[in-house]
C-alpha cells in the first residue's frame, strides 16, 4: 500500500524551492534542500528540515551536478527528488537515474520526458493525436514547390532556412508576388549563412495569443485540464505577465483544454504538464510545445481553480493517486501573476544583482506572494533574476488589474532595481485593459 | 526657486540634521551651510553589478568517476588553527575512514602523509572516490565519523603543513 | 444616479485603516487617512492619497475626536467616512453627525446601531423577530420565584446581581439543593457587594461555542448572509483564533444563519453586522449581541465566500446596491484568522510595545497577511496591541491548519515579543485539531 | 525637483545614516552634507526613489515621541529658527487670516503681539474658533494661506518672543 513520502530532497533554488517545501510540509514531508554554495543563506536553506551543500556557485557543478544530487538524495534518506523547473527538471536521463537509484522522480516518466521533450517528435505526435499544429511543409526545392504549399495553405507564410536557427534566416511573405521576390534571395541568404540553401515554409501566425493549458495525469490513462493561462505577454521570450483565463471565446478555450487532454492522453502522461498553443485572430489554434514539468506561472491557475499543483505532484509521485476530478473543476475569477526581476527596465532589463537592503511586500485580500528573498538577502550573480512572484485575484479581470496595480503600489524592495515600474505600465496600458494582447505586445505596444 | 520655496526648504531642513547642502541647475546656484563641518565624509559604492550568467541548457555533467583531487583546500582565516589546511568533501557522499570494514583508519590524529597518501573514502553512488593529500604534512584534526554523510565543501581533515 | 465616492476619509489606523485603503484604492476611491501624532509613520498614512493629523496620541483626542475628524473630512472633500472598528464605529450620535454634515457615514443608520447596539433592546428585538435568546428571570423576590423560574427552565442556572457587572457575584446552581443553599448567600453577597440584594436568573450554558454569523444588508429590506465564523477561542473575552466554517452540523448552521437574517431583516439593517450567538452541546443556539460594524475577523469570511465585504460596504453607502446574492454564495474550503499580538505569551500576554527591527511574513498558496506594520516600524504605546492578522485558506480544515502551521513556522518579527508561539501551541492542541473547542478552550486546554 | 520632492528626500535621508548625498543630472546637481560624525556603516539610498521606494525610508524615521497634551505652542527643535515660538493648529478647520472676507489681517509679519491677542480663526464645522498668542512677541512668519486648511499640529505663526 502507497504512503506519503516521509522525506524529500529538493534538487532547486529559489522561488520554486521555497514552494516545494511549503507544499511538503503541509503534507507532513520532510525536506532537504540541495544548494549550491551562493546560495547558503537562501530562505529555503534556511526554513528546511535538512540542507546538503551540493557544489559550488556555477550550476554545472551544483543545481546540474546529477552525481552530487543523487549522492545528497541517498546519504539523507530522501524517497524522492523534486526538480522545480529549470536545470534537470526535463532531463530524461536525469529522470531515469532517479530510478536506478530508487528513488522516486517527482515528475513524469523519463520516456514520456524524452518522446515529448523533443520538438519535432512533439509535433509527430501531436499529429496522431488529432490536435493541430502549425502547418509546414518539407524541404522546397524549388519555388514552383513553395507556390503549390503556399496555394495549400494560403499566406502569410514564413520562409525559414532548414540549417538555420535562432530567428535567422526567416522571411515573412504575404502573397505570390512577395514569395517569387523574396524565395531565391532567401536560397542565396541560407547558402551564404549557413552553407545550405535549403528552404521549408510554415504557416506565419500574425499576433497570435500564447495559450497554454495546464493538464494534470495519473499515469494510468486518466488526464485533466485546469482551463488555460495566457502568457501572450513576452520580452524577448521571456514571460512577463501571465494571466487566467483568457478572454478567448469559452467554445475555443474548451476546444484548446480538449486537445491538450487528447495529447497528454495520448502518452499516458503522469504528473503536471503544460501544452502551449498559438491561437490567432480566425480562432486557428497550433500546439506549440510541451513542457513536463510545474511551470513558474502554475500559481495563476492554483488561484482561479482552488487547488494546490505542487501537492498534487507529490501525492501522484508518491502513488497515492490524483486527487484532481474533471468534473470538480471549475474556474472562479480572474488571476494575474507578474514575475518581479532583479532587473532594471530602464537599462534594457540588465540585471541589478546586489543585497536586497529593504522588502515589504503587498497583502490584503486576493494578494498571493512567492518570493524566496528577505531584507539583507544577497542576489547570488550566477542565476536567473527572480525575486518574486506576484499574484492578484478577483471575482473578474477588471477587478484582478486594480488589485494588482493597488499591490504594486505598496510595494517596496530597495537595493535593487525590479521590473514592477515596468508591470505598472503595462498594467495601466489601454491594450491590456481590453485584453488586446498578442506575443508582439511589448514589441508593438510598450516601446516608448 | 522663490522666497516661498526657499522658506519651505529651509524648514524642511530644520528639522534634519543636514549640515551643508548644495543645489545647482543650469540658472542658479543654492548653497546652505549650518553649524560644524562634519570631519569624515564617505560615500557609498554601489556593487558592481557583475553580468548574470546564463545557465547552461540542461547540461548534465558527466559524471564518469575521475580520481578526485580534495580540490576546495583553503587556509583557515586566522586564529589557533591559522596554519591547519582544510581538506575539504569535493563531492556529497559517504565518509569512510578506512578502506574496509575490518580494516584500521588511512590516516589518524599525528600521521603524517604526502602528496597523494590516500585520506579517506567518500561513497556516492556505490563508487568508491579516494581522497588524497595534496601536500606533505601532519594529519592534527579528523572531523568526520566513519559512515558518516558529508556535502560538498565540508572540512574532513585539518592538516598541519610540512 | 448613485456612483462611486470620489474621495473617502479613514477615521482609523492600524490595519483595518490599511484594509480599508485597500478596497478603496481598488475600487479608483482616493482615500484621506485621518491620524493621530503617533501614527504618522504609519502605513496607512504612508500609503494613503492624503493624510490630515486630527490630533495628538490619547485616542479621545484624536480617534474619538469627532469635531476633528468631521472637519478632516469636510476640509478634504471627502464624502463619506468609514469608521472601521472600535472607536467611532458603533456610535450612532457620529453616525448621525456624519450624514447632518453632508457626509455619508460608511455603516448602518444611525437608529439601527443605537436600537440594535444595547443589549437589553437587541434582546428584546431578538425575541420580537423570534430570534431564540438565553432565557432569563425577570428580578427574583425570593427562593420560591427562583425555584419556579429552575422548573420552567431547567438546570444549570446562572445566578447574577442585578446591580453586578463584569462576572462579579455570579453564581453556577445545578440542582434545587444547590439553589436553595446558595440563594440567599447570593442575596447577601451582593447586599455587601453592591448595596442591592436583587438577584435575577438566566439560563447557564456550560462549554458553548461562540458563533457568529455575517450578515450584509442593503437596508431596504434585502439581507443575505455569508455563513458563520466560530470564534470560541478567546482569551479573557479577545478572540485568539476564528476559524469558518464551524464544525457544527450543517442543519444547525443553516437555522442559526437564518435566525441572524430574521433579525437584520426585522430592522432593516444596511451595510456590514455580525450577529453573536452562544451555541450549547445539545444544539440550542442563543443570540447574544449584533455587532454593527465590519470586524476584525471578516478575513475569514471573505476567503470562503471570495467576496470583499469592504468593497461591499463601500458600493452599499454609495447607494449603488449590494451586489451580494444568497443564490450565488456558498462555502469554499475552511479559513483560520490568527490575530498576531505584540504581547509576550510568557509573561501573562502583556503588551510588548517598541520597534519592530525585522519582519518577514508568510506567503506562497492561501495564505493572506493583513498588516500594517514593517521593518524599522515604531508599535505605539497608546492603541491595542494587534500587529498582524494571518488568514490561511485551504480546501479542508485539516488542511487550513497545516498550512497555518506552515506559515507560522516561516515568520519572523524581531524587536517585540508576538503571540505566535502561542498560536503555534493551540493548533497543535488534540482539542483543538478535532474541533472540540468552546469558550473555555484557553482557560481549560491551554492551561500548562 | 521641486521643494516637495527635496523635502521627502530630506525626510528619507533622516532615515538612514548617510552623511553625504550627491545627485547630478543634466539639469541639476543636488549635495547634501550631514553633520556628526560619519559612522562605520553606509546604507545606500537610490538617488532617484520612486515614489513607493520612498515608503520603507520614511517609514524607519523614528519620530519624536508626540506631545501628550494637545499643546498649540511649541518651541522648535533645533538650528536657525530656534528662538522662535511656533503657534500650531490645535484643531483641524479652515484658516482665515481675517475677521472677515473684506476686513484686513488679524496680524502681519513685523507686528508685536500680546498674550491674548487674535492671530487667526479656524473654522471647524462652520464654528469659528479664534486661535490667541500665548505669549508677547513679534510675528516672524505667517506660514498658511488665508482659506487653506489645516490639521492638528500644523504651523500657523513663528513667533519671535519679546
Amino acid at each position: 500500500m502507497s504512503a506519503m513520502f516521509r522525506k524529500i530532497l529538493i534538487a532547486n533554488r529559489g522561488e520554486i524551492a521555497l514552494r516545494i517545501l511549503r507544499a511538503a510540509r503541509e503534507l507532513g514531508v520532510q525536506t532537504v534542500v540541495a544548494y549550491s554554495k551562493a546560495d547558503e543563506n537562501s530562505l529555503p536553506v534556511l526554513l528546511a528540515d535538512e540542507s546538503i551543500c551540493i557544489g559550488p556557485a556555477p550550476a554545472p557543478e551544483s543545481y546540474l551536478n546529477v552525481r552530487n544530487l543523487l549522492a545528497a538524495a541517498l546519504v539523507s534518506g530522501a524517497e524522492a527528488i523534486h526538480p522545480g523547473y529549470g536545470f534537470l527538471a526535463e532531463n530524461a536521463e536525469f529522470a531515469a537515474m532517479c530510478e536506478e537509484h530508487g528513488l522516486t522522480f517527482i515528475g513524469p516518466r523519463p520516456e514520456s520526458i524524452s518522446r515529448i521533450g523533443d520538438k519535432a517528435s512533439a509535433r509527430a505526435l501531436a499529429v496522431e493525436a488529432g490536435v493541430p499544429i502549425t502547418p509546414g511543409s518539407g524541404p522546397l526545392p524549388d519555388l514552383s514547390a513553395a507556390t503549390r504549399f503556399a496555394d495549400e495553405i494560403g499566406f502569410p507564410l514564413i520562409l525559414k532556412a532548414s540549417a538555420g536557427g535562432g530567428g535567422r534566416g526567416m522571411r515573412v511573405v504575404h502573397s505570390h508576388s512577395d514569395l517569387e521576390r523574396q524565395f531565391y534571395n532567401a536560397q542565396e541568404e541560407a547558402r551564404a549563412a549557413f552553407g545550405n540553401p535549403e528552404l521549408y515554409m510554415e504557416k506565419y501566425l500574425e499576433e497570435p495569443k500564447h495559450i497554454e493549458i495546464q493538464v494534470f495525469g495519473d499515469g494510468e490513462g486518466n488526464v485533466v485540464h485546469l482551463f488555460e493561462r495566457d502568457c501572450s505577454i513576452q520580452r524577448r521570450y521571456q514571460k512577463v505577465l501571465e494571466e487566467g483565463p483568457s478572454t478567448l471565446a469559452a467554445e475555443l478555450r474548451a476546444k484548446i483544454a480538449e486537445s491538450a487532454v487528447r495529447l497528454a492522453k495520448y502518452i499516458d502522461y503522469r504528473g503536471a504538464g503544460t501544452c502551449e498553443f498559438l491561437v490567432d485572430k480566425s480562432g486557428g489554434y497550433y500546439f506549440s510545445e510541451m513542457n513536463t514539468r510545474i511551470q513558474v506561472e502554475h500559481p495563476v491557475t492554483e488561484m482561479i481553480t482552488q487547488t494546490d499543483l505542487v501537492q498534487e505532484q507529490l501525492r501522484v509521485a508518491a502513488g497515492l493517486g490524483m486527487a484532481l476530478q474533471q468534473s470538480e473543476l471549475t474556474v472562479r475569477g480572474h488571476a494575474i501573476e507578474l514575475r518581479v526581476n532583479a532587473e532594471d527596465p530602464d537599462h534594457d532589463f540588465r540585471p541589478s544583482a546586489g543585497v536586497i537592503t529593504d522588502v515589504h511586500w503587498p497583502g490584503g485580500p486576493g494578494i498571493r506572494v512567492d518570493s524566496h528573498v528577505y531584507a539583507g538577502y544577497r542576489i547570488p550573480p550566477n542565476y536567473d533574476s527572480l525575486i518574486a512572484k506576484i499574484i492578484a485575484w478577483a471575482p473578474s479581470r477588471e477587478e484582478a488589474i486594480a488589485r494588482m496595480e493597488r499591490a504594486l503600489k505598496e510595494t517596496v524592495v530597495e537595493g535593487v532595481k525590479t521590473t514592477i515600474p515596468f508591470h505598472l505600465k503595462v498594467l495601466g496600458n489601454a491594450f491590456f485593459r481590453r485584453g488586446d494582447v498578442y506575443t508582439n505586445f511589448i514589441a508593438r505596444r510598450m516601446s516608448s | 526657486m522663490d522666497v516661498k520655496e526657499i522658506r519651505r526648504l529651509l524648514e524642511a531642513l530644520a528639522a534634519t540634521d543636514v549640515r551643508e547642502f548644495t543645489y545647482e541647475t543650469g540658472d542658479y546656484k543654492l548653497t546652505l551651510k549650518r553649524g560644524e563641518e562634519a570631519r569624515q565624509t564617505l560615500t557609498y559604492l554601489p556593487p558592481a553589478a557583475a553580468p548574470m550568467q546564463q545557465v547552461p541548457a540542461q547540461a548534465v555533467q558527466s559524471s564518469a568517476p575521475a580520481p578526485e583531487t580534495a580540490a576546495p583546500v583553503a587556509a583557515s582565516a586566522s586564529s589557533p588553527a591559522a596554519r591547519l589546511i582544510e581538506v575539504q568533501a569535493p563531492i556529497v557522499g559517504t565518509f569512510y575512514a578506512s578502506p574496509a570494514p575490518d580494516a584500521g583508519p588511512f590516516v589518524k590524529v599525528g600521521d603524517r602523509v604526502a602528496a597523494g597518501t590516500v585520506l579517506c573514502i567518500i561513497e556516492a553512488m556505490k563508487l568508491m572516490n579516494e581522497i588524497e593529500a595534496e601536500g606533505a604534512g601532519v594529519v592534527r584534526e579528523v572531523l568526520v565519523g566513519n559512515g558518516e554523510p558529508v556535502e560538498y565543501g565540508q572540512v574532513l581533515f585539518r592538516i598541519e603543513p610540512a
